[in-house]
């Protein structure tokens, strides 16, 4: 039912974006055609869509994290370019196996996103509760150290949204 | 490195991601073949967005059962639904797809007579014909 | 002579080559697409008017009056053309699929059960 | 209201009836079956309440959408459009009858239903359309369902029809879309009346010309794009077959009266061209067919070799000619169906097409003998059966045209036709019965009502055919737009529709006659005996020292007059080689020649 829910509401924030001008123009017809449309792609997608918490502290942390990982993003750009540029090439590329201690699929999934958009680091793939990055720069091949680096700062905040 | 047993299973990644966008890409499907006498666009184009979410869904999620029936069902109606909408003209006293229903002020929604709900009909039935196709492409021989 | 014409001359003889001379079924089937999508460009290129804007009316600051708009029946056309051609190649990849079942290659030269 | 919605009705019902069969057959299956058949036998009943307005000499023009004809969609029904459809939508009720105990035994028929009923509802709206485009699209729609009907049984040699059918048609509607965008490009728009006004002949206009024989020609069969014929027809599942090979003719021939003819307004220039296409299909044809061990390809090559006589009829361009044309169109829809039929019937029985295996089957299914055989009489033009009418229309036409030379090579193939179809007999019908069809039956009712009908008519429109030539003269006068009499050119008899004379007829049939008495004591002295196994080397009959000479049964008893041409055969087979390529090239050059030869005579 939550799984419902969530489909719903995420459809309708769409529907509503997409058509914002001819709701404000028209009135209630567009959204009532949008409101029938996501009913359908509620029902039908019941046990795919992610049931979202709208729990205070989540979505709080969820909305820090935003800024904290742009913030990530622009650090390693400049470390790649520092590294990029500099005359040596000071780089040590590498597979690295990374434990992950997130349980759920969509923590998970956001946590190897975050570590292919900063840039020197790439989610090759994920098996069970390990990833297999590509890092630009290996400084371990210590798996927990690894981990630490490349996933510490953003799992402060993760492990608050996706306990 | 530990082996991927099925080599059809997906990665969490592709799985969750197809999860979450599939009823994004559907309504979006939608929403162009509901405007499709107002923006470009139209049956065919909502029709295959449609389509393409659920073969992403196909491909993301690995197994997936679609009733044959229903699709079948669900296509056949579409298309005499598109019939029977031309048929209204002729009812009316006109010829076959004659546009016989009030039309409303042009640049809403809800005008152009029987435009709007032919593209509807044509949406379905691009939607499920396409992923009939690929779910019997996909299929083991027999 | 406008350039869209001879592109798409240039691509229609480019898919008509691909189906006369290749082998391998797939490329014949990408050798009828590119022939359909040449002809598709040539009708668009036929209706397309220099400077021309969308045939949309009831775009706010344009009138059927005062601006000049592109031809929007091939439009119309091509949209369908398109439609056809879409379930040709479904069709002709289903087929492509059922002749690798039976033949166990893709190689047109070697599916020849049918002669004389 | 009906009459006045006829034409959209005519497309409509076979159209909404493929998509009503997957729904009922979600319900039942059975009742299913019969949905395709209630539909085409209404679409009949609204071509019917059509013939008496068009014979009146009224054109329908019906509007799609209120659109006044120059702008929007028109469906444009005259004499022609309305022969062709009738034939189309009565022999698809035949068609469907049959289709029902014969499809019962395949589990996946609901999806050969619903293409069965889009293939016809494509075949009347390209006849019944009046819009270039529109023209295309349902001709695609006829198409793509031929495709996949083509390739319905999934087995290797229906897919790889269906492959390569798909691939040269493919090449050939984005032709046909070619042709038409040439034309749009230059007059800006697309009705047919509205075109015929406006063209001017330009140099582009012959390319867009050239397109368009080349499509049409590929669709009809004619020779050096036939390829696909004797591929497709045996690969089908025998009801469309059956269309195919006499119905789906319509299509092309009809194309060629009225896009060269009418929109082109180019009789003049293209009819030679044509009428050569036609001998030369007739030849090639039935050459190819005196040569076949499988029942259905046999079958196949003869179509093509029957399509050259409508070619040649058409190409003609005089009163007689195209009557001539027309009527053998419809003959050959009647007499090629019920040839399928009777093949079909056996197949459903005995389950094998090779004409080896087959023999002594009179004595088992004795109306299928007695259909085949009409069928077999009426396709060689023995009178008094219908082929024999619009054979003659067509050796007094071509004569009267003083083409003399096609008139032999006419008459030649007909002999062939004759030949080949008592080979056929023979070995599938006479001879000895083997010993493992001891069990056969004949066909259950609903298969035999559809045949006897059909032959039934083979009889009925050889003796009087008056009857259906009211029309094909009402047809053939809309095509050369003055009014045509068949019963002016009555030669030699007093009889209102006679066109024999006495001398003539009996000099052809002595002359068949010689032909046939020889054959079969050729045919005598070289076959086995009745209980030899096929293609058995048995050591009594070896009649020289090279392998070459050794395998002779039923089916090879042409062997006397096929190994005289040997080279040419040997060059025929090597071109009819399975090679997709070459079949390719032979479109291209096709399309080459014709652009060359229109390029001097426009």
């Amino acid at each position: 039912m939550r799984q419902c829910l969530s489909a719903f509401f995420a459809t309708v924030v769409l529907w509503v974006l997409l058509t914002w001008s001819e709701i404000q123009e028209q009135g209630y017809p567009p959204l009532l055609v949008g409101v029938l449309a996501a009913l359908i792609v509620a029902v039908l997608s019941r046990n795919l869509f992610p049931a979202v918490s709208l729990h205070p502290r989540r979505v709080f942390y969820f909305v820090v994290y935003i800024p904290a990982l742009l913030w990530e993003i622009i650090k390693s750009n400049l470390d790649v370019a520092y590294r990029v540029l500099h005359p040596k090439m000071p780089i040590n590329p590498g597979i690295v196996r990374v434990p992950v201690s997130l349980q759920s699929d969509y923590g998970k999934t956001l946590l190897a996103n975050s570590i292919t958009l900063t840039p020197g680091t790439l989610t090759l793939d994920v098996l069970g509760d390990n990833f297999y990055v590509h890092w630009l720069n290996i400084q371990t091949r210590e798996p927990q150290e690894a981990a630490e680096i490349i996933t510490g700062r953003f799992m402060r905040f993760l492990n608050k949204v996706f306990p | 490195m530990e082996k991927n047993d099925d080599p059809r299973e997906p990665s969490v990644i592709v799985k969750s991601i197809a999860r979450m966008v599939f009823p994004l890409a559907f309504v979006y499907g939608v929403y162009i073949f509901v405007h499709g006498h107002l923006t470009p666009g139209g049956g065919f184009q909502g029709g295959t967005i449609i389509a393409s979410s659920i073969i992403l869904l196909y491909l993301g999620v690995g197994t997936l059962k679609i009733p044959e029936s229903l699709m079948t069902a669900l296509e056949s109606v579409a298309a005499l639904c598109f019939i029977g909408l031309g048929c209204i003209g002729i009812v009316k006293g006109g010829n076959f797809l004659w546009n016989a229903v009030s039309l409303g002020t042009p640049g809403t929604l809800l005008s152009a007579g029987i435009l709007g709900p032919i593209y509807v009909a044509i949406g379905i039935k691009v939607g499920t014909e396409l992923t009939a196709i690929f779910n019997n492409m996909r299929r083991s021989p027999p | 002579m406008n350039v869209d014409y001879i592109v798409c001359v240039a691509v229609f003889a480019i898919g008509l080559y691909a189906v006369m001379v290749k082998k391998n079924l797939i490329k014949i089937v990408v050798g009828l697409s590119l022939m359909d999508y040449a002809v598709q460009y040539f009708l668009i290129a036929t209706g397309y008017v220099q400077g021309g804007s969308p045939p949309i009316e009831v775009l706010p600051d344009i009138t059927s009056e005062t601006v000049v708009m592109v031809d929007p029946l091939p439009q119309a056309l091509v949209l369908t053309s398109i439609v056809i051609g879409l379930s040709v190649t479904a069709l002709a990849l289903s087929i492509a699929i059922v002749l690798y079942r039976h033949y166990g290659t893709l190689d047109i030269t070697e599916i020849r059960g049918l002669r004389e | 209201m009906i009459t006045e919605h006829a034409p959209i009705f005519m497309v409509l019902l076979p159209l909404s009836a493929a998509f009503i069969t997957p729904l009922v057959g979600l319900v039942s299956g059975r009742a299913r079956d019969y949905i395709p058949f209630l539909a085409f036998v209404g679409s009949l009943a609204c071509g019917l309440t059509m013939i008496s307005p068009v014979l009146s000499g009224d054109t329908i023009v019906y509007a799609l959408g209120n659109r006044s004809p120059p702008y929007g969609i028109t469906l444009y029904v005259d004499a022609l459009s309305l022969f062709a459809a009738l034939v189309v939508a009565g022999m698809a009720t035949f068609s469907a009858v049959y289709a029902v105990p014969y499809m019962r035994k395949d589990a996946r028929r609901g999806k050969f239903y619903t293409l069965f009923c889009l293939q016809i509802a494509g075949i009347s709206g390209v006849i019944l359309t009046g819009d270039m485009f529109n023209l295309y699209v349902f001709f695609e729609i006829m198409s793509v369902s031929t495709y996949a009907l083509v390739a319905y049984h999934r087995k290797s040699d229906s897919a790889e029809a269906g492959f390569k059918l798909l691939t040269l048609g493919g090449v050939i509607s984005t032709f046909i879309l070619f042709g038409v965008a040439l034309l749009y490009a230059q007059y800006q728009t697309l009705n047919m009346v509205d075109l015929m006004s406006k063209i001017a002949m330009s140099s582009v206009d012959i390319v867009a010309m050239a397109f368009f024989v080349v499509g049409f020609g590929f669709k009809a069969g004619i020779v050096p794009l036939h390829f696909w014929a004797a591929d497709s027809y045996p690969a089908a599942p025998t009801p469309t077959g059956m269309l195919l090979a006499g119905t789906f003719k319509v299509a092309g021939v009809y194309l060629f009266a009225r896009v060269l003819y009418f929109v082109f307004d180019a009789m003049e220039a293209t009819s030679p061209m044509i009428a050569t296409f036609g001998v030369i299909t007739a030849f090639i044809g039935v050459m190819m067919a005196l040569v076949q061990h499988d029942f259905k390809r046999l079958l196949s090559y003869h179509a093509v070799s029957q399509l050259g006589y409508i070619m040649a009829g058409i190409g003609l361009a005089t009163p007689l000619g195209i009557s001539g044309g027309l009527f053998h169109l419809m003959n050959n829809a009647v007499y090629k169906g019920l040839l399928f039929l009777c093949a079909g019937a056996v197949f459903y029985r005995i389950g094998t097409w090779d004409l080896d295996r087959m023999g002594g089957l009179s004595k088992k299914m004795p109306f299928t003998t007695f259909c085949f055989f009409i069928g077999a009489l009426a396709i060689s033009g023995v009178p008094p059966f219908n082929g024999f009418v619009s054979k003659w229309m067509l050796y007094v036409g071509t004569y009267q045209k003083e083409y003399y030379f096609f008139t032999v090579v006419l008459i030649l193939a007909s002999v062939g036709t004759l030949s080949s179809f008592l080979k056929a007999l023979d070995s599938v019908f006479l001879g000895q019965l083997k010993e493992e069809y001891r069990e056969v039956k004949d066909v259950p009712l609903l298969m035999k009502i559809p045949m006897g009908i059909l032959a039934v008519t083979c009889i009925v429109f050889g003796i009087y055919p008056q009857l259906p030539l009211t029309l094909v003269e009402k047809a053939s006068s809309a095509v050369l737009g003055i009014p045509v009499d068949v019963g002016a050119y009555n030669l030699g008899l007093n009889l209102e529709y006679a066109f024999w004379s006495p001398v003539m007829i009996s000099l052809v049939l002595l002359v068949l006659l010689v032909f046939v008495v020889l054959t079969l004591r050729t045919g005598k002295a070289l076959a086995p005996e009745p209980e030899a196994k096929a293609g058995a080397r048995d050591d009594i009959y070896i009649c020289g020292e090279e392998d070459y000479y050794v395998n002779i049964s039923g089916s090879n008893l042409y062997y006397g007059i096929i190994t005289p041409l040997d080279r040419f055969y040997r060059y025929l087979k090597s071109e009819h080689s399975g090679l997709l390529q070459n079949y390719v090239f032979w479109v291209v050059f096709t399309l080459i020649v014709v652009i060359i030869y229109l390029w001097r005579v426009v």
